[in-house]
Formats: structure tokens, C-alpha cells, sequence
């Protein structure tokens, strides 16, 4: 019981990760399967973001008031920019990743009338 | 003071769920784009209070501001589907089909 | 951190993915996905990730549930009947889903605990940039200052990735010539002819507004959340703002697609261009701080602080090119003539 | 001063309280979104102010910049909610939902 509330960021993201999984495997409409995608990165990016979670550390900006500098920079003050950076840059790229997924969803149903998977692949046969 | 604001974030998160119960079960798809619409004004008011929480408003203020600006796009878009299509509630739609809907 | 809005927003996630997934009608999954990415930019800033929200908040709600609609008004709200021979794929698509989770719970008894300030991902690498970023270049935000320096290469090629996307998109979807538009689906246009003054005249009003904050973002990114990323969707979004209130025609008015592929290409070279400015200097790739022999009145560490503000106008141009490239592309069926 | 933020914070909950009923128990769609329309609007208004006053405890520059942001932001909710409102309501009124009736029409 313990563990469960206190890893719940790892929890959640294991499950968010399997829901964003069987639907890209099991849903028929494609555009359901890019939205599978989408929580599947999500979940990916939740789970980078609670890696750098500290506890009672506040934002990882330096606050610099007007004037007044930190002489000593307490490092468990400040949460972990590394990982912001990673999944701030993933999230950008994750807009590319669904234009493209979109833009392919569109060029199939251009071409044979149709977002199902199994309906298109009658007509590839 | 924290915990009081604490407080207050956890009953808007409480009421989002409330809110999210409109938004998920909804009859037709408007009522899903209302529920949204009300989850966004909630969440604005939320990032504010972590920033209070935080004792850092100054740097959260911008994000709220951003929702405050931008929240009005997903409606204006998700709304105007109705005014060429009028099918509402298509059927096969939802998660079940209800009994009003199979007249 | 704040663990009590930890649980119950990551509640409200869950319930959010499994309704996304379960609601079989395309422009209520579209829907409901708007709401879980409001619930996902809570998250990040519950647990102090303030840029990572900023993004999340300018492209949750400007940019990727848009291109959602536009996807499903372009093709179809449908979701196929079921069949009875896809029970057995999806029974071994559940397998293969409860099989990932069962490998990564087994692995999650040797996660660092949640929220310990001394996990391997905080002691090694972290602490340098926390301590020194203010040394070395005076910029209060860490994130910016890792992101546009420390690891300005990496960004560079996530630029260029998006960049890519933007390419993608228009080698997938556009059709120059219009005798080879023969084939194409009319676009669903929602705009034209719709006289409603009410939602003009406010959009009218924000557009400004957004657009002046945008610059703020990419300005102010220095020392408050904010910066390219998150600046260039913005402009992005009230871009499309305006096709979505207006006119497709208007957006092209502005911004035609000549100048918008150039810009694209500008920012990306703005980038790559400090870069080289900074080889040509005598230092390495990105290596900002020799600008201080162009830049009059700037000693080392302020070049780099400088040299940061370039790039992120850089990536912010590029992105809101990309941004409005996609769009278009998608909402007019690659025509250019009419869309939503 | 604490006081007042509390006593603010606490009427803007009792509003949002007032809408998530009105959105969950309303019978129709108008109703409902008259509900959302309104009181989310005027609470968020409350709740906002409550947290200005909070946060403009001594004052300099700075916290008079957050104080015109947050302000900002009620203008900006004051312009966009009302307005997507409107949106959604005319999206409901075009795809032609009916509105309640206290006597349910004859079936037909």
C-alpha cells in the first residue's frame, strides 16, 4: 500500500503507457491509433518529468528578485532542469510527429475512401 | 496559509472530475465541448493557485495568461462543426446506445 | 512537488486517456483529448516543470487538438462497425499490453523513489548546470540556458526535426499544379460566409494580444518560463486563430505560402548561422561566448546570454512557419484554394 | 486582509460549486451552458481577485506586475468565455437540439 501511493507518478505512467499501447495495436480507426500514440508519449514524458521531481524543491529558475543574488545555490533546492529540456523539445517534436501522422491519415483516405484498417486492407488484396 | 490553498486546489480538482463526468458521458458532442470549455477556465485559476503555492506566482502568471488567450481556439474550432453537419448524435455513437436515442 | 493535486490530477489523466480511447465517435475523442492535455500541463506544473507546461499549455490548446478537428472534418467523424474476427486481435493486443506493463512494474521495483532529490538522474550531471548557470551566464532560467547552450546541439537538431515534419507534410499532402488536383476531396470549409460578428470581432480583438505575448515569451525567456518553443507555437496559434474566426484567405493574405516555406528555412538558418558565426570567431560550433567580439559593449558572459536570445528567435521563427505550414496543408487538402 | 482572500476564495468555490451542479443536473443543453457561461466566468473573477490580494502583500514593482497580470487574465477571461459561449450555443442551436420542455411534446 505504501508503495502504491508513493511511487503513484510510476504507477500512472505504466498505465497510461499500456492504454496508449492496445490502442495502437487493437483500435481499427487510424486516427484513434494517433491518439494511442500521443498518451503513449505522455506517458513517456511523465515518466522523465517525475525522475526529476524533488521533494520541497521549488522551480528549477533562480530567483533572483531585483538585485539580490544567492551567494550559494542549494542544489535539492531546484528541480532537475535536465529532463525539462529533454521532454520541453519532445513535446515540440511530438506536434511534428502527429502533422506527419495526420498528414498521412489523409492521404489514405484520399486514396481508398476509408480510416479502417481492415476495410483498407480488403482493398489492398 | 499554504494548506488553505492546497485546499481549494484539490476541491477544483474535485470539481473538474464532476466536470469531467459532462464531458465524458455527455448525450451529444456539444455537451463534451461545454465540459471542456469549463475544465479550461478551472484549469487557468489552478496554475495560479500552484503559483501561489509555490510562492512564485511571478513565474506562473505567463502560463495562465497563455490559457486565458489561447483556451478560445479548441471551442471556436470544435463548435463550428455544427453548422454544416447536423448530425449530432449519429448513431453507433457514445458509448452505449441509450433508449432516447434509438427513436 | 505537491503530492495532494499529484493524485488527483493524475486521477483525472487516467480517466481522461480511458474515455479518449473507449468513445467511439472520432470529434468526442478529439474533444476529450483538449482535456487531457489541459490535465497534463497541470500536472507539469504541479511537480515544477514550468517550461515544460508553458509548452504544453500553447500547443495542447492552440495547435494539436486543432489539427485533430481539422483531421476529422477533413475525413470522417465515423468509427467502423465492429467485426466479429477482430475479437481475437484484440485479445492479443490486451496480451501484448498487459505483458509491457508487467515487464515495466517488475522494472519499477528498481526506480529511484519517487521524488528523492539524490536519484542517479539528480547527481551527476544536474547540480553543474543548477550551480553554474548564473556564473556562466547569467540567465536565471536553467532551462533556457541548458537548452539554447549548455545543449544548444541537440536543440538544433530538434529544430531541424521539426523542420523535417513541416517538409513532410507538404511532400505528403500538396499539389502544386492544378491539373493534378483532380483526385482531391472538396475541403470542408467552415468559415467562409459565416457572418458571425460577435466571434470576429473578439478574435479580431485577441489577435494582437496573442501575438504581442508571443514576442514577450520568446523575449522574456531569459528569466521566466518561455522561449522559442513555446513563443513560436503561439504566433502559430493566432494564426490560426484568425483561419478559424475569418478566412482561410486571410491567413494567406498575411502570410503567403512563398514567405512561409522562406521563413521556415530562415529560422533554421538563423541557428546553424550563429553557430558557424561562432566557428568563424575562432571558437567551437555554438560556443556563443566569442561573440562578444562582434557584439559592441558585451563581456563573455553576457555574449552568451545574447547569443541564446538569437537562437531562441531562431527556433521561434522556424516553429511558427512549421506550425502554419502544417495547418494549412492538412485543413485545405494540400489546395491552397479554400479550408477551414 | 487574510481574511478577505479567504472569504473571496471561499464565495468564488461556492460559485464553481453552483456551476458544476448547474452543468451535472440542468435537463437540456441551454440550460446547462447558461449555467457554465455565468458562473464560471464570475467566479473565476472572485477567485482571481482573492489571489491578487494574497499576493500584493508589500508593494514594489514586482508584485504590481503579477497584480496587472492576473488582472489581465480576468480581461482576457471576461472577452474569450463569453464568446466561446457563444459559439457553443449557436453550434447547438444549428445542429438543431430542442430545447426542454416542462410537459414532454406528444410522442410523435
Amino acid at each position: 500500500m505504501h508503495s502504491i501511493v508513493a511511487d503513484y507518478n510510476y504507477w500512472i505512467y505504466i498505465l497510461l503507457m499500456m492504454i496508449g499501447l492496445y490502442a495502437m495495436l487493437a483500435k481499427n480507426n487510424l486516427i484513434k491509433k494517433v491518439i494511442g500514440m500521443s498518451i503513449f508519449q505522455t506517458a513517456i514524458i511523465i515518466f522523465y518529468v517525475s525522475i526529476g521531481a524533488k521533494e520541497h524543491a521549488t522551480i528549477p529558475i533562480i530567483a533572483h528578485g531585483h538585485g539580490a543574488v544567492e551567494a550559494a545555490i542549494d542544489v535539492a533546492h531546484y528541480a532537475n532542469p535536465l529532463v525539462h529540456v529533454l521532454m520541453l523539445t519532445a513535446i515540440v517534436v511530438s506536434v511534428g510527429t502527429l502533422g506527419v501522422a495526420l498528414a498521412i491519415c489523409l492521404a489514405i483516405h484520399r486514396k481508398y475512401n476509408s480510416l479502417e484498417e481492415d476495410e483498407i486492407q480488403e482493398q489492398l488484396q | 496559509m499554504d494548506s488553505f490553498f492546497i485546499g481549494i486546489g484539490v476541491a477544483l480538482c474535485f470539481l473538474m472530475l464532476l466536470t469531467l463526468h459532462r464531458a465524458v458521458h455527455g448525450p451529444t458532442a456539444i455537451d463534451r465541448i461545454m465540459g471542456v470549455n469549463v475544465i479550461g477556465t478551472k484549469t487557468t485559476i489552478l496554475l495560479v493557485v500552484i503559483g501561489t503555492i509555490y510562492h512564485r506566482v511571478d513565474m506562473f502568471v505567463d502560463i495562465a495568461l497563455a490559457y486565458a488567450l489561447l483556451n478560445f481556439i479548441v471551442t471556436i474550432a470544435a463548435s463550428r462543426y455544427f453548422h454544416h453537419r447536423k448530425n449530432l448524435i449519429p448513431k453507433g455513437y457514445g458509448f452505449r446506445i441509450r433508449p432516447e436515442e434509438k427513436k | 512537488m505537491i503530492w495532494q493535486l499529484d493524485l488527483s490530477v493524475l486521477t483525472l489523466i487516467v480517466i481522461c486517456a480511458f474515455a479518449t480511447i473507449m468513445v467511439k465517435d472520432l470529434l468526442s475523442a478529439a474533444i476529450i483529448f483538449g482535456a487531457y492535455s489541459f490535465l497534463m500541463c497541470l500536472l507539469w506544473t504541479e511537480m515544477g516543470a514550468v517550461d515544460v507546461a508553458f509548452t504544453e499549455a500553447s500547443v495542447g490548446a492552440g495547435v494539436s487538438t486543432v489539427l485533430f478537428f481539422a483531421a476529422v472534418y477533413q475525413t470522417s467523424r465515423k468509427v467502423g462497425a465492429r467485426k466479429s474476427g477482430r475479437l481475437l486481435s484484440k485479445a492479443f493486443a490486451l496480451i501484448a499490453a498487459l505483458l509491457t506493463g508487467l515487464v515495466l512494474v517488475i522494472a519499477e521495483a528498481d526506480f529511484p523513489g519517487f521524488a528523492n532529490p539524490f536519484t542517479p538522474a539528480s547527481l551527476h550531471l544536474s547540480p553543474y548546470y543548477i550551480t553554474q548557470t548564473l556564473h556562466d551566464t547569467n540567465v536565471p532560467n536553467m532551462v533556457t540556458s541548458v537548452l539554447a547552450d549548455y545543449r544548444g546541439f541537440d536543440t538544433m537538431f530538434e529544430t531541424a526535426v521539426i523542420f523535417t515534419a513541416g517538409l513532410a507534410v507538404i511532400a505528403i499532402l500538396r499539389r502544386f499544379k492544378k491539373e493534378d488536383r483532380h483526385d482531391l476531396p472538396e475541403p470542408y470549409v467552415i468559415s467562409e460566409g459565416y457572418p458571425d460578428t460577435i466571434i470576429r470581432f473578439v478574435a479580431r480583438q485577441l489577435v494582437p494580444f496573442i501575438q504581442l505575448f508571443a514576442l514577450y515569451v520568446v523575449a522574456h525567456g531569459h528569466h521566466s518560463p518561455g522561449g522559442g518553443f513555446q513563443g513560436g507555437v503561439i504566433l502559430g496559434a493566432s494564426f490560426i486563430l484568425l483561419a478559424i474566426s475569418f478566412d482561410f484567405k486571410i491567413v494567406l493574405g498575411i502570410m503567403s505560402e512563398r514567405w512561409n516555406v522562406l521563413l521556415g528555412n530562415i529560422g533554421v538558418l538563423i541557428y546553424a548561422g550563429i553557430g558557424f558565426l561562432c566557428l568563424l570567431l575562432g571558437a567551437n560550433f555554438l560556443d556563443y561566448s566569442m561573440l562578444s567580439k562582434v557584439l559592441p559593449a558585451t563581456d563573455k558572459i553576457m555574449a552568451r546570454s545574447h547569443g541564446m536570445l538569437g537562437i531562441e528567435i531562431g527556433v521561434a521563427i522556424a516553429v511558427m512557419a512549421i506550425v502554419i505550414s502544417i495547418y494549412l496543408n492538412i485543413v485545405s487538402h494540400g489546395k491552397y484554394d479554400k479550408g477551414l | 486582509m487574510t481574511l478577505v482572500v479567504i472569504l473571496l476564495t471561499l464565495t468564488g468555490l461556492v460559485f464553481f460549486f453552483a456551476t458544476t451542479i448547474g452543468i451535472l443536473r440542468f435537463p437540456d443543453f441551454y440550460s446547462r451552458m447558461h449555467a457554465a457561461g455565468k458562473g464560471d466566468t464570475l467566479s473565476s473573477l472572485i477567485i482571481l481577485l482573492a489571489l491578487v490580494l494574497y499576493n500584493f502583500h508589500d508593494i514594489n514593482l514586482a508584485n504590481l506586475l503579477v497584480a496587472i497580470k492576473i488582472l489581465l487574465i480576468v480581461v482576457f477571461i471576461f472577452m474569450a468565455s463569453p464568446t466561446a459561449t457563444h459559439a457553443i450555443i449557436d453550434a447547438g442551436y444549428e445542429a438543431s437540439i430542442k430545447p426542454w420542455m416542462k410537459k414532454p411534446e406528444e410522442e410523435s
